[in-house]
């Protein structure tokens, strides 16, 4: 696969990607900080290219629901958001969830709560991870922390969302929207054709042909009984998930003493704490999920066995940190650091909260 | 090597492409680098600025705000970012509409007048390129020959063309940048 | 009472359509939706793109219209489902995408959808069924209720005060450039339902023709919701709701009717 | 020549919701007294005079009435 | 306070309750389980005895922001939905907390995701206490396990509400809001005066005297800076919550092996199941959660030293176990229970269920 | 040039209300946000009304108006400000509840908060700005965008075909009978500026008789998102903006204007 | 005693209202009481059932599978619930419109013909009330004061007229009220 | 008897937009060459024949034109 290097934006390579990995559909609504995704696929036209429709919608609520749509026929349809705009899809991505439909929603977190800021945040964790929409679901959540990886967890998304008839939601933040940074592309992926299609998602509404049944989407079943043991399908499903598709990454962790659990923007910036860190003598890693859900519940219970202590870093008022709590099974003290509201965490502060809420505090 | 840095100054005066150029060369002499403009409405005020990282690695927090060099375009932005140079940092900035200058003792402090000189030349359009060129000499972060693929890099295949007159003013840059208080 | 001599396939005049599955339709006795639907899916037949189209359930009654038409169907949020086929007929654009919604599910929460879909022309077709109530969640206020109207939510009768006017949606799309084709039906009689699907046969023919949005209004009775048999709704439904609904054209050819 | 009609309801579906009976033209059509399984009274033609014109199908919610017409 | 014996509907005791609690103004949406919140205010006319607006909004994001707009000028304002319904409230809610503004939002939870089914359900407990919106926000979260708490939970929630200028969510089910029950309803509390207005809701943007600075009713802030500093503040009001307003009830705890914790229906359900087992000898108590929001973390902790084991009874697939096992700190097993989809659990299952999960399972 | 014989209190001719705050507008140079705050705060100065107005501010380049305004103020959520304005005027009705939304707030996700606000007939001022353009977000495509305009998401200009048609909002809300007054003016010189002022009272007034919904919408300049200075952008709307809405009285005292 | 029952048959034959009554009925008595309708889309057929549980204990799920006892007013309702009564408990249905008549030989089963009745005698408005009657002459679980009390309770005053009636019909059904097979 | 008229303007706050340039009738304003704080080339009388019409402070965005009219 040729390698192109271009320097991007992550809002603008999520728009690369979609255009590159054969998607056939983009529904928007402008939000700050992630309106280059929709203005960089106008400006490409790709609809000239490789067909592939983008519209701008009239709201957030119009757009998740044109991607249900486009997804209920099989297609490859995506769109992206920040935190407002995500609260407004929540009955969508339910609805998504529960009749089973594969598509990609990308939240570029901005912080809150209510309209808040148009600066970076990860408050978005629960929502993304524990259901903001009513109901037991869950969406697969990829958290990237490059530009490099916006692209690839479309192409990514794709494939986890078609597997497993799934929402996939891109969890990133306004700072890796924004940013530029170095960006390998590769070769187009056509989109799929219409025989394509019928394999790919044999189960979609794209149209009945003699000689099968029609099909339907919905996420509608007045039998509880039925209605029951659909949940049941859901959850071995996610539990599946949990068993096969939990993504990590791990930094200096073989010596460590304490390990940094941080996602997305603040993996980084851990990143950077632990040189700090081991310049004084401190011997700590880092853990960062790539999956949010599955939640890499497994790798953080076998720390918590090792080490002697686990600072999460998110900037947030402590979201992810109940998780890593769960899987660590309070086997060492599990704290948690972060900036939230707009802010963002420095290395050295970083590194302090470590300092003060984990190595101090016995 | 990391350094980083920070260019404001007005919208128009090319300050994120300015920066786009300076990111692009980087990158194409192999080094990390990132590019994060602020945005938001304080852009309605009409002022701009973005943080650029050059570095031999991978680069923790795009979001900074401590900065090795400032690269100020006017009063504003010098109001505002000159505390944020960090102590033994770098600040250039070009004098025109500069009332107040800057006082800080403790970083080197230099000054190129692009504004008198591009607009003495007739070339407002590469203000910018001479604004980075005195930045070059002073921090020579990456070399000519980078410049010249980053331009190409970063501009349109259209624009080509004005790639010897951009590289010009970067040489005019050099030649102009004047220290005014050097630790 | 069965004469074998006539009940033999050479002399069939009417039978039950195929694009109609063989379920055993929810709605309650003399609904207008089970009529509407038999009428859609004749269409369809008839046209001979049941392979093409793709029906959009709504919110409401009809939220298991997915159940009885032959067809490909996806359910969609409440009031949602104009977005729905806005995306699929542009990803697909030379099926039948349409929509049938109750007139809560269209012109209550799903109003900007509806709008915009229309605004932007979209080539699809949407059937709306205006009964003047929620019928589905048991009998409430709809936008297009009545003054008068006693409902589970007004229960005194809506007054213009509290509750404000009927809101004319039709109308309000008709004024849309994006309109193609906007009428307003009706299935009581065998006349009226005759005309119905010559009017939904029109919005097919336009969409296949690529002409933008056709909207066709069923004004149809709720009996259950409004607490009359069916034959008696049907009377009511002429005497007052044709009063604020009147039954015609709207919008031909992208042109006014005047 | 006499235009003959008849018309076969289905009667286990019809839900006696009586609007075939004030479509027939030639009020052939009644409701039943008898139930059928969900308890409905379904709808029967009570005099030969049908003339198979399908006003009674057309208006059929439930589409369960066939309408069959000869010339005799 | 007289007290007069009525037969009530759960949401029929919650309209009653905002007649006589003095409430302002309701707006509404349709949605079984619970339309005939707004039903019974509209038989009851209560604007013309109280002044009470009563009005049926266009949509549920319609009404959450006449909430909004209500709660902002200092009125005692409420909305009731169901779970999708809830769900297209979310930017609505964040906003709500986000601004600090005191309303009651009832959910009378149906089973999902999606539109699923309207039988009765427990699956939005993650929702409503995790923030389905965006940021970092809570709801205070009241848990009414009967008709009679249906109509008190009213008056309590105006108290907490304007207390901690929070919204606050009543958080039942279908069988809740549909059963009638014994409800024994209380005298009638007058709507405030605007003199009462200014006192109890001085922030508020009821009109601006000469003598005064405006108010403003917001909730961004661009500054990053300030708006963590409002997150703090928000954060320490939530604090503040935990240590003073944790609300639940014990019964048959004192000499109890394991312990059921159950909130709402569940907990009835879990309270019949405990007479099953202790006619089979078996110890079970219940712990039943008022509060979701602040969550009666230290009770589960002392219990968790006590007793062998603890199961969670839930209408879900397992939401408030998270909590129980975080409070819990797995001192002791902590299991989940509970039918979802629609269907509720008999208590001959939840017994069954604290055999096999708990006692048998070592 | 300052001459002190001119220059005192006496011969005063125009000053800055105070019903606008001390603050400095954040508005880019020569945005018609800021000459329509001044004239919304001259009429609540006039009318001495200050006590009981109340602003609903969008989301859009006006977001901050409640720094604004010298009035107690609420933020809506983007859209919602019409939802927020009807609780609030029945809540208080004799307040003077108003709000002031751009043209993404109010024509694209608030449509169905500002229909059925306006279908209710609530007794609510509200005032529009249409600069065809999503302003506060860096310039996007707003459903008011004329055909041919160029912005962030139609680099190319805008097409019937990928986005719709221009959509005439305020002509859609005068058809409904709940607005009792519908106008659409500007603020580019300053007779536009005096007469707009005039409409703006009369909408305040409307509302003091308690006659349903005043809506005024003011075609303005977006010269940041149109990318221009302020005077020719002014020049712009006149030719381009004003031929698709074209100034004046829509609908007056509850009838439409001929 | 917990007593729970459910009351099935067409919607328009008084199914609800006979549950408020006997629920009111007892709540009169000082029992906890609960009516729970159900509810949903099946109405649209123009079926409608009420669960009622009448107890000396605080009720713990007022949603309820099985029966102690079934009410049950048409074929369809018949079909559904029989099955439900608990092994030992009642059945009371009228047989009116009913072809397959309960077959289940674990359970009491009564009829009473309150639609043949309340015909006969022109009062088809208090049908419900003859059942009503039937069911307390096998389960006496209120006392006829109460009945009385919880009239009065669950109609609005201006029907107050109509309790003798009702009363009335009440008195009747325990009359009409047949075993057709008990244990 | 003339009508005179005379501005202030509060420098510090003109944007310099130029609105109020195009909308005096008498040209009296234009845009200095010098900046305000801001940055902002601010708005001022540039000749004496202002007749306080205030149609510069109508269009005025940012309401910082003060209009004083006399009769001399
Ligand atoms: C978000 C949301 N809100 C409310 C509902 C409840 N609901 C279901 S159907 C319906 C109204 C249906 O009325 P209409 O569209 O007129 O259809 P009809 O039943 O009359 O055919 C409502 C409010 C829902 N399912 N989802
Ligand atoms: C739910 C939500 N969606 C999107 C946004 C982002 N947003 C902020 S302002 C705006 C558009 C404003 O345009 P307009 O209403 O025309 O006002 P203008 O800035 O032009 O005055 C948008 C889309 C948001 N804040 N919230
Ligand atoms: S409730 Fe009304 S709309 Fe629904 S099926 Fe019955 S009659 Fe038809
Ligand atoms: S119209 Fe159809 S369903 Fe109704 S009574 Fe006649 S045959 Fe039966
Ligand atoms: S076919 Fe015509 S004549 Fe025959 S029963 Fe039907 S309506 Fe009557
Ligand atoms: S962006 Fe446009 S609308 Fe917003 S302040 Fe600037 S000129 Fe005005
Ligand atoms: S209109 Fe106002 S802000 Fe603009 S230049 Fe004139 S004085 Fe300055
Ligand atoms: S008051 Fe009139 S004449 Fe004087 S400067 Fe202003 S516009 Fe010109
Ligand atoms: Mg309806
Ligand atoms: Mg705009």
């Amino acid at each position: 696969m040729a390698k192109e290097l271009k320097l991007m934006k992550g809002n603008e390579a999520i728009a690369e990607a979609a255009i590159r990995s054969g998607c056939d559909g983009y529904f928007g609504y402008p939000i700050t900080p992630q309106s280059e995704v929709m203005e960089y696929l106008m400006a490409e036209k790709p609809w000239e290219r490789t067909g592939m429709v983008v519209l701008q919608a009239e709201s957030e609520t119009s757009s998740i629901n044109m991607v249900y749509g486009g997804a209920g026929v099989g297609k490859k349809v995506m769109t992206s958001s920040s935190s407002p705009g995500i609260s407004l899809m929540q009955e969508g991505l339910t609805y998504l969830a529960g009749a089973e439909l594969p598509a990609i929603i990308a939240n570029v977190v901005r912080g809150g709560p209510g309209l808040g800021t148009i600066q970076p945040s990860q408050a978005d964790y629960f929502q993304a991870t524990k259901g903001g929409g009513h109901g037991d679901y869950q969406l697969f959540v990829l958290a990237p922390a490059t530009v490099q990886e916006m692209y690839d967890f479309v192409f990514l998304g794709w494939e986890i969302a078609f597997k497993y008839r799934n929402p996939v939601m891109i969890l990133s933040d306004g700072a890796i929207g924004q940013v530029m940074e170095k960006l390998y592309v590769g070769d187009y992926v056509p989109r799929w054709t219409d025989e394509e299609l019928k394999k790919n998602a044999p189960w979609a509404s794209y149209g009945k042909p003699a000689n099968r049944e029609h099909h339907i989407i919905t996420s509608l079943e007045l039998d509880s009984a039925k209605q029951e043991e659909h949940n049941h399908k859901l959850q071995a499903k996610y539990r599946e998930m949990e068993e096969k598709e939990v993504r990590f990454e791990t930094i200096d962790c073989e010596d460590a003493d304490y390990i940094f659990v941080a996602y997305g923007s603040s993996a980084r910036i851990a990143q950077k704490a632990i040189q700090l860190g081991r310049e004084k003598g401190i011997k700590v890693g880092l853990l960062r999920p790539i999956t949010l859900f599955p939640f890499p519940k497994k790798p953080i219970a076998e720390f918590s066995k090792k080490v002697k202590g686990i600072l999460t870093v998110e900037m947030s008022a402590g979201q992810m940190v109940e998780d890593v709590r769960l899987a660590a099974e309070f086997r060492c003290p599990v704290e948690h650091f972060g900036r939230y509201g707009g802010i963002i965490h420095t290395p050295h502060e970083v590194l302090e909260a470590l300092e003060e809420k984990i190595i101090k505090a016995k | 090597m990391t350094e980083e840095i920070i260019i404001a100054g007005f919208g128009g005066q090319g300050v994120l492409s300015m920066g786009k150029i300076l990111a692009y060369s980087g990158a194409m002499q192999d080094k990390e680098v990132s590019w994060m403009p602020s945005y938001g409405p304080e852009m309605r005020g009409g002022t701009a600025n973005v943080s650029v990282i050059i570095s031999d690695q991978r680069i923790s927090s795009p979001i900074i705000s401590q900065f090795d060099t400032a690269i100020i375009l006017n009063q504003q932005s010098l109001d505002k970012f000159e505390k944020s140079v960090k102590p033994g940092g770098v600040l250039l900035y070009d004098p025109n509409g500069v009332i107040n200058p800057p006082k800080r003792t403790d970083i080197n402090i230099y000054k190129v007048s692009a504004t008198e000189k591009s607009a003495e030349l007739g070339l407002a359009k590469v203000f910018n390129m001479m604004v980075l060129g005195a930045y070059l000499k002073i921090k020579p972060v990456v070399t000519e020959e980078f410049i010249e693929k980053g331009l190409m890099k970063s501009l349109p295949e259209r624009h080509h063309g004005l790639i010897p007159e951009n590289l010009k003013a970067v040489q005019t840059g050099k030649e102009l940048v004047e220290a005014v208080r050097t630790l | 009472m069965f004469n074998p001599d006539i009940v033999k396939p050479e002399n069939l005049v009417y039978k039950r359509t195929d694009v109609l599955t063989k379920a055993v339709m929810h709605y309650c006795p003399g609904c207008g939706h089970g009529t509407t639907h038999r009428i859609v899916a004749e269409v369809i037949e008839e046209m001979g793109i049941q392979d093409k189209a793709i029906c959009i359930a709504p919110v409401g009654c009809s939220v298991l219209a997915y159940n009885y038409f032959e067809v490909d169907s996806l359910g969609a949020a409440h009031g949602r489902a104009p977005a729905l086929a806005t995306a699929i007929q542009r990803l697909f654009p030379d099926h039948h995408t349409f929509t049938y919604q109750g007139d809560g599910d269209l012109a209550a929460i799903g109003t900007a959808e509806t709008i915009h879909a229309c605004n932007r022309g979209e080539n699809i077709v949407i059937i709306f069924i205006n009964n003047g109530i929620y019928g589905m969640t048991g009998g409430q206020m709809a936008p297009t209720t009545l003054i008068g109207m006693k409902t589970a939510t007004s229960p005194y009768g809506r007054t213009v005060e509290l509750n404000g006017y009927p809101l004319q949606i039709t109308e309000l799309l008709a004024e849309l450039p994006g309109t193609y084709y906007v009428t307003r039906q009706s299935v009581h009689t065998a006349a009226a339902v005759r005309k119905t699907k010559r009017a939904i046969r029109q919005a097919f023919e336009n969409q296949k023709n690529k002409k933008g949005t056709s909207f066709v209004e069923v004004v149809s009775n709720c009996n259950s919701g409004w607490k009359m048999t069916a034959p008696k709704a049907n009377e009511w439904m002429v005497e007052n709701m044709f009063v604020k609904y009147p039954i015609g054209d709207i919008k031909v050819d992208g042109e006014k009717v005047k | 020549m006499a235009i003959k009609g008849e018309v076969v309801i289905d009667k286990e579906r019809c839900k006696g919701c009586g609007v075939c009976v004030v479509a027939c033209p030639n009020k052939v059509l009644a409701l039943a007294k008898n139930v059928n399984g969900k308890g409905y009274n379904y709808s029967e033609a009570v005099i030969d005079d049908c003339i198979g014109c399908a006003s009674c199908a057309m208006v059929c919610p439930d589409g369960v009435i066939t309408v069959y017409k000869t010339k005799l």
